[in-house]
């Protein structure tokens, strides 16, 4: 166990204009959960190869607790990876697959077979250890490429999207699974996902990255709740934060005729083009003459549990799609036209030109 | 479920169909199959036939020992000029075999690139079962190499990367992880340089001549019978069909 | 970043990559290329050049015809035997040439299964060009029906089933969706069926013989030349591995 | 447009030891939008590729409007399918691709021209018309692939997963889009998905099935509301519903000590071995002394605008894992145990056996 930095990491590849990752520089704790997330090409997967050795670095360094791993090849760095596909050798049965890192640190057979029993015990395997992996289910496999990794006791776990390969309903069973395993575990891991859920469900901290750059390290709460710029505030959460043009004059931000209520803050640093973030849920639904933003309705998604109101608010001419969560059934309707509103705790103001936040 | 088929398509693959088949039953139907085991037991016959294993499997063990380095090499390791030994090494596949003999003969025969060289170490090549040898391997392995190398590619990097963070060397990751998941393509590539083995005649017969008992393989004993005796290449001809449907059926 | 590929592998893979580079370097080196083109002048040698590309261009039309609608009815149809047909269209495939050719004779020949038949209609093939076409035809039609009903079954059906569902006739489909998708493979059994018929020499000879003019085409030419000549059967085949190369690059 | 009926249809593939589908029998009203939803192998493509004509059916009927279209070729039929994978012609630019059913119907060039127009103009895909398929995104192919069979006009759409390739944020865009075409248009439309939440937001009435038998066929909110049978219980919802094992004694309902609160005409029916099953959001937590279910917390995801807590109640020897919907933050952490009940009227209760529902 032990922490992960990277010191101003670069991979360049060859022959592409500009660097996959620029340089990033993260500091990961012992023991801790780290989910990079991106969209796909922000270069989250090429970080977590670099840490693995499947990456060169160009420049820069990366440790794994005080040693300097940047030129060590793979094999020496101490840490076990979980992939996307399992990569579970077809050839070998699930014991022979989950004892592999064992065999080539050569480890005696008995303590092997020991060990391989253990991790098989915690993950519900033993049963399954004489099979090979074409006769499992898909969730098995995905516990099977745990194991492998388990067994090893590496000192950081690397995790490439493995639950990508899984149904809906098995994907949230199999995330509590391993975010509780890594906490009982203790092993410092880096968790690379494009699922904004994913990363909220199970980081610690989760870094949110575009472009090979970090935009935001934070824990998942305060990424919701403060999202640093635009990208972050459009990135994290769903259905996605509403984000409306608007402009600011005199500590006012209008859109159309409807005044939104910021915080002092931003109020005191907003000016000209502004963008203001608005979560569905933030939204209360209020009477036409209480002065709310009108939108009409275009659609009702009824989910049981709640509903989500699709609508547009016509302003200035150009249209702005909202989304707004309710709580009760069949309030609203197709067709209708409805004035919502908000608290300014939950108005999240973002300078349209630079996407920095300038509320609180 | 779409409907009929159009007679405008059927009529043409009805022709084509007759063109491949037909001339395979007609093989079937005239070999003479009451005198067939008989006529198996004369000499050059035998000689043939005996060759025949001989050089086809000394060809397969040359392509798995060689051959699957060098598909490993294309496969895994980036290197200066992969591009260009991929391509040579497809050159074989689409290379006349005639072409290939002559090729060859430039290069190891009596005068050719290396030849004297070889002499001078007391090798001689040309009309030699080696020869007969070393143009089998030539014109078969860029089968193998492909087989095998495709292959490893579509088992894909991430087994070995797998290996690789679990700690083992790349010579042990080759053995335990690459092979073992390459044996289908070894053993089709295999099977595929057997066959291009078996019934080669163009670069046999350019680099290593027609020799009963050193170079004279089953087609070339073929080719030499037909002319005086139609049953007897029938026969032969009929033994090589059966090679074919079995390489076909294990290819499968 | 795997590490450095280990030598018990590099090793082999040199000696397998030098076996399969060497003869054609010496091929290239030792071909006369002042005499080159004046070589090229004489009266056998454009004899076969015209029989080579006559034959082959032939043999490709032929395939396209033929073979096309062959590959439909493979990829699309489902019909009784289809099985069986596919194994039968792959046999040539695997089949040795001066096999081939030996069926073709008991089929086609004089004697053979249907040559009287066709000899009544007053058509007779063997030793003339019409053979050779036919022998082409034969051992190259397989190289594109594979090819072109693997691009027609990895395209998939789907396309199909949305035209149908769009209300168009099988035809139709077969002419603006399914031919347009399949082009790829089409042109790529083209060039392999091409490559194929181009070094053509077993079946050749076997069935059509070796007389200049009519039957002998470049490798026939070259085999005869090669004990006679050696310089010339070096610059003939040289133009016959400048098309392997041209044909390689055209796969690609 | 017209109404679409499933008389005892059945599929039985060549060489399978059970049909498919046995026999379905369906109403589909004119202009509705009916989701066929199940597990995959449910038999739910099958039955959408018996409407379309792509298999054969082996006995009943199906109707289109008044014609039967049993034995019809898919010409003929007069429908219009959209895939999953789209299947757009490469070789076609985006007009000819729209136009393609139209050209097969010999409509003249100019007439071809004005509603492809048409129908781009509808799908914001005017500027796209000259491009090829390969040039566009996702999100654009899929409308491409719905205008392709818009143009056509037909009397039904058949669609077939048609938003499976989308990302999950296109996805939950792209399903309002469909919904919202579709009404506009009032085309019948049977669509094919094996995800409840699509299911639930677009369907006007969603037919559950499994093993090639429905199991339901309603509203979602009656689906969501009132579930026939445990299957459909466990299928719709996500989370899904808390189904745990208890015993009926009396007209009580009792899961170790916690004594379930049921409606009365549960309290009437249910004996024996019978499974309540209650939804994340319905479970209220109580205090230790109001005699609650014992849950103790495994796992806390907070998603920012709502919490779910994972735990497991320890009953009779067999763990029951539940799942609990918090709307505050920080308010429940690991390792802790809530003690949780709920209202008689969010109550499901179902036969164990027989998986039929007891309650109203």
């Amino acid at each position: 166990m032990a922490t992960v930095t990277f010191k101003k990491a670069q991979r360049w590849f060859p022959g592409a204009d500009k660097p996959t990752v620029p340089g990033i520089d993260l500091e990961i704790r012992d023991g801790e959960l780290m989910v990079l997330v991106g969209p796909s090409g922000c270069g989250k997967s090429t970080t977590l190869r670099m840490l693995a050795g499947l990456e060169e670095v160009n420049e820069g360094k990366i440790f794994i607790g005080d040693k300097d791993v940047t030129d060590l090849p793979p094999k020496d760095r101490d840490i076990a990876m979980v992939f996307q596909n399992y990569a579970l050798y077809p050839h070998m049965s699930v014991a022979d697959n989950m004892g592999f890192a064992l065999k080539m640190a050569k480890v005696s057979p008995e303590e092997r077979k020991r060990r391989v029993a253990e991790a098989a015990e915690i993950l519900g395997l033993t049963e399954f250890l004489d099979r090979k992996p074409k006769a499992l289910s898909g969730g098995q496999r995905q516990r099977v490429a745990m194991g492998r990794a388990i067994v090893r006791s590496p000192q950081v776990f690397c995790m490439d999207e493995p639950l990508s390969n899984l149904d809906a309903k098995m994907r949230v069973h199999t995330r509590t699974d391993i975010a509780k395993l890594q906490a009982d575990l203790g092993v410092t891991t880096v968790y690379v996902t494009h699922d904004q859920v994913e990363a909220m469900t199970m980081g610690d901290r989760v870094a949110v990255m575009k472009d090979g750059d970090l935009q935001q390290v934070d824990t998942p709460l305060n990424l919701y709740d403060k999202p640093v710029n635009l990208f972050v505030a459009g990135f994290i959460g769903s259905p996605q934060m509403n984000l409306i043009k608007a402009t600011a004059n005199n500590g006012q931000a209008q859109i159309g005729h409807y005044q939104v209520p910021v915080d002092p803050t931003a109020a005191k640093r907003m000016e000209g083009n502004i963008t203001v973030g608005v979560r569905p849920e933030s939204w209360r639904i209020v009477s036409a003459e209480d002065g709310g933003l009108p939108v009409k309705v275009t659609v009702v998604e009824e989910l049981g549990s709640d509903g989500f109101v699709y609508g547009t608010s016509d302003v200035e001419g150009t249209p702005n799609h909202i989304i707004v969560r309710v709580a009760g059934r069949d309030t609203v309707h197709k067709g209708e036209t409805i004035y919502v509103t908000t608290d300014p705790q939950n108005v999240h103001v973002f300078d349209t030109d630079t996407g920095a936040r300038l509320s609180e | 479920t779409l409907g009929r088929p159009p007679a405008v398509l059927v009529v043409p693959a009805t022709i084509a169909a007759a063109l491949l088949v037909l001339p395979l039953v007609a093989l079937v139907l005239d070999t003479p199959w009451s005198t067939f085991l008989e006529q198996l037991g004369s000499e050059p016959v035998l000689e043939a036939l005996r060759l025949t294993a001989v050089a086809s499997g000394a060809t397969v063990v040359a392509c798995i020992v060689l051959g699957t380095p060098l598909a490993w090499l294309l496969a895994r390791v980036d290197f200066r000029g992969r591009a260009i030994l991929r391509a040579a090494v497809a050159v074989p596949l689409v290379l006349p075999p005639v072409v290939a003999g002559v090729a060859l003969v430039t290069a190891l025969g009596r005068n050719g690139l290396v030849g004297p060289l070889l002499r001078d170490g007391g090798i001689t090549l040309p009309y030699t079962t080696g020869a007969v040898v070393i143009a089998h391997t030539f014109v078969s392995m860029p089968f193998y190499v492909l087989s095998v190398e495709g292959a490893m590619r579509s088992s894909g990097e991430r087994f070995d990367v797998v290996a690789a963070s679990l700690g083992a060397t790349r010579w042990t990751t080759f053995r335990r992880v690459t092979l073992p998941l390459a044996m289908p393509g070894i053993l089709a590539g295999s099977v595929l340089a057997w066959a291009r083995s078996l019934g080669e005649f163009g670069a046999t017969i350019t680099f290593a001549g027609n020799y009963p008992g050193t170079t004279q393989t089953m087609p070339s004993l073929i080719y030499t019978t037909l002319q005086g005796d139609p049953a007897l290449a029938r026969t032969l001809s009929m033994i090589l069909l059966l090679a074919s449907v079995v390489i076909l059926a294990a290819l499968r």
